[in-house]
């Protein structure tokens, strides 16, 4: 009985778009080495859209296969699209997580909120609007358990 | 593909001899210890051959044996019973920053009971200073409780001087020698224990078998209530195989000890010494010689101990960790912060325990496995692309 | 000699398909169900195979069941754990007053930690009645724990009745189902139980193995502190062969039930109509019909249990006896004593109970061989004497 | 591991003097059936010396054998010597008693002892100088443990 489904072995072992983009439109750093979990995501739009996205993760197989899962959900949709990307919709698409590891799938789906939040920052168009829940997670600065 | 298990310090294997010892008492004789007849005789006769076997192995008479289900179990009896059984002459209770949980955490149920605690450090090899100890001690103090050896870095404390620094002060002294018993030499009385914890399942024999040693004279109360078993100090139907198989293995233990103990050294220092020269930004952790045999723990920079356990066991390689990651509550290792580790450091924990079925090939397998390993997460790390940013813009 | 064990409720053999199910955990699959690679994994898929197979048996859902270390374990845990979550209710408990010591004995410990102790009267026949339960209940009751069925004189309790008067009061509801769980139906779910104890070597699994099932939503406190298994609740390093075996004399138990109680019960009545013919002066213990499937216990009057025991084994013959000789502490039964049978009486008690393995002709063999151990020993007595002049002078 | 030594099993398989003695010279009886333990033991005395004893034992295993052996131990003993019999020599002889046994050797050598009081009162000679030991064992009504 293994910890992880296949899905999420299938992402760690090999995972998508590990890396750096130079001169990418946004990036958003989440996590903290303290914490043992950091992610960095990249990201190149193009007509509103995700057009390229790579990353880079300090953490456990779950935090790297969330990461590799986010950035795959990612390309190729439109900004508006990407926002709504929510960490149950990752453990989903992971074929689930086990229950301490959740705060992974946060993670992921935060780094890549935050990038499209730089992009538009860049772009001078402000951070745009932030969902409430996004607002909530940038308030826990501490490590988040479970 | 190779599989090669480096993971002793959380299991051992059961040994075809220790096995080949239970295996009657899950056949054919099948009785109550507590029975008055044929099948009760027979039992209570390998209950007490056992209860022999493991007062051999560690210097102490078997009627000062008590068999338990785990060093869990033992730990929170030693803990809670000694303590309580004193309490008359003081509530002020002595133990170290890095034991184990089972010993932590029942020090800090006797806290909410009204007793008082006292965290003794480490330096930063692990090592409990018996001066540190002494400085601990109060009028009050009737409990002291310091692990014989540390399962996560190895280190092996100077029992015999704590011991006589403990029992000066006329405190009741506790060892955890679940990592210790049956791996290295152990013995009560030369080294003055008043109470020791072990468990089979760290040298050979089954998991669920566990042992309190307490020496004659020293008071403990029961943590089960119940019937008549082990002189109604630890009641319920007695893990006979389990007990049975305990014995084997300790006997086997003292037996071939010396030569295991040659054996696990050699492949634990291969890794040591092997390790640092072809992985940059890693540091051994625990004490360079005062350590147990099998036993080789790092910390590697800039990556995470679970996902290199993952890699690892892609390569057929069983091993351990201390990352918060791989501790279910997510925390810290708390024997690496008391040893004054950062924690983003602890998080790269990794340790390889040898056991005697282990080779020199399964060192080399770890000595080729382990770089590309590292370095592959590490080309994902953040933490790793900002330190060499750093490096480049230093130079 | 015809060797005859008829003491299956001391302990039952481990029957060959569970010592089959565990021997893999005792050889090749070491592993520590806690560790994060092969050897955990496949180790963690057989813990929690046996979790779904205990939980089977009685009707639960799998999270509900904690692996322990013993029946008396369990009932430490549900008395102690359960009385001490809810202790901000009230601090009132209820067990029965035939409760196992590992029941009774944790709720006198209770009493010492301030709680207040009610103990339920049974009558003649060991039953519980729910109305006596119903006057003991308090607005400060937390908890009430009575047994499923008693060992020491078959009788099995009306577990539903019980359970609805004492679930309209609020308090939780714990059972010792160590003699019953495995051996005649248990669904906690059915008969609205919040708690159960279980022990696999009562029902041809292994020592060492018993089970605590908490129904979800109800709170208790672990008993031991330590690291994470069974969710924090139970820590310790799993008895894993403990437990697969266990969860394969579940599957075995709740398959064969049927047909194993009907083969109990006819060897059962042989007994319980065929001595009384064959024996004067001697009485049934517990209810006739709503007992246990192999038990068979009486009292015999004028002569003492355990001098009868080492006559049937020399016969051959394991059984077991409530007298009070026959326990340590020497005192007579307190289940006869609750009984209201005299303790003078109580001294007299035999108890044989059958197992699967057992024929008729295993009866047979206590038919012919037990009237003249009891005529042997009454011939030494001097109570019997007593007797027979007062009969003789009476006439 | 058998519970008893070979000496009590043989002494309870084959106990020695089993019986009465019709129109014995003493009797004396200890212990009671809610102690679980009953003793009575006859003697038949002949120039000072015990000729003859039997017993009757309601008891456990050990109250048996010890009933046997210390039968054995008093037979053709002066009265004097038969006062010596401790209940540590009862248990020595039979090669060891379990702990919570030890009381069963009580009640032999104090059933004897009684018997040895009933004939000297019936000789008109008074229950004779009682030991100290045996004062106090009467005092103890309760039934004994361990
Ligand atoms: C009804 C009952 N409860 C509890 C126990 C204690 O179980 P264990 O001996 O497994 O600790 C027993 C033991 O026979 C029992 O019969
Ligand atoms: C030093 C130490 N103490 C106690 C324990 C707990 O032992 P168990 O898991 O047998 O309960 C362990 C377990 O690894 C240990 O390493």
């Amino acid at each position: 009985m293994p910890i992880y489904s296949d899905k999420v072995m299938d992402h760690f072992m090999n995972p998508r778009n590990v890396g750096e983009i130079q001169n990418a439109d946004g990036v958003g750093e989440v996590g903290n080495p303290v914490c043992g979990d950091m992610m960095t995501f990249y990201i190149k739009v193009k007509d509103n859209r995700v057009d390229d996205v790579k990353f880079k993760t300090f953490g456990c197989g779950a935090a790297i296969a969330v990461s590799s899962m986010v950035s795959e959900m990612a390309k190729g949709k439109t900004l508006e699209e990407v926002r709504k990307i929510t960490p149950d919709m990752v453990a989903k698409q992971l074929e689930g997580l086990p229950k301490n590891k959740h705060h992974c799938s946060n993670l992921g789906a935060q780094a890549l909120n935050k990038a499209v939040d730089d992009y538009l920052a860049k772009q001078g168009k402000g951070p745009g609007v932030k969902s409430r829940r996004r607002q909530k997670d940038e308030k826990e600065a501490t490590c988040e358990e479970g | 593909m190779t599989k090669v298990y480096l993971d002793n310090a959380a299991t051992t294997p059961v040994l075809p001899e220790v096995l080949e010892a239970m295996l009657p008492y899950l056949r054919e004789a099948y009785g109550n210890p507590q029975s008055i007849h044929d099948w009760g005789d027979e039992v209570r006769e390998g209950i007490e051959e056992a209860r022999g076997r493991v007062a051999a192995l560690i210097g102490a008479s078997p009627e000062e044996i008590l068999f338990t289900s785990s060093g869990t179990e033992s730990n929170n009896m030693a803990i809670k019973g000694l303590a309580m059984a004193q309490q008359s002459k003081g509530k002020h209770v002595v133990v170290s920053a890095i034991e184990h949980f089972s010993v932590l955490h029942s020090a800090r149920t006797l806290e909410k009971a009204g007793f008082e605690l006292t965290l003794v450090p480490v330096d930063k090899h692990g090592l409990v200073h018996p001066g540190e100890v002494a400085r601990s001690l109060r009028p009050d103090t009737v409990l002291v409780s310091i692990m014989w050896a540390n399962t996560e870095v190895g280190t092996i404390q100077p029992m015999a001087e704590i011991a006589r620094v403990v029992k000066e002060s006329g405190a009741v002294f506790h060892t955890d020698a679940v990592a210790a018993a049956g791996n290295i030499p152990v013995d009560v009385g030369q080294t003055g224990v008043d109470a020791l914890s072990l468990a089979a399942n760290q040298f050979y024999g089954p998991k669920g078998a566990g042992a309190l040693c307490v020496k004659r004279g020293i008071r403990i109360l029961p943590l089960l209530d119940g019937g008549v078993q082990e002189g109604g100090r630890r009641p319920g139907t007695e893990n006979v195989p389990g007990i049975v198989g305990l014995g084997k293995a300790a006997e086997m233990a003292k037996m071939g000890m010396p030569s295991r103990m040659k054996h696990l050294t050699a492949l634990r220092d291969r890794l040591i010494d092997g390790l640092p020269s072809r992985i940059d930004h890693m540091m051994l952790t625990g004490h360079r010689t005062q350590r147990l045999p099998g036993s080789a723990s790092f910390c590697i920079e800039f990556i995470e101990g679970e996902s290199m356990l993952m890699l690892l066991n892609q390569k057929g390689i069983a091993a351990s960790s201390g990352s918060a990651c791989t501790s279910r509550a997510l925390k810290a290792s708390h024997v690496l912060t008391a040893m004054g580790i950062p924690v983003e450091l602890s998080h790269g924990s990794l340790l390889f325990t040898f056991g005697i079925a282990n080779a020199e090939s399964d060192a080399d397998h770890v000595l080729e496995s382990l770089p590309p390993i590292v370095e592959r997460l590490r080309k994902m790390s953040p933490l790793y692309d900002k330190f060499l940013k750093q490096e480049r813009g230093g130079k």
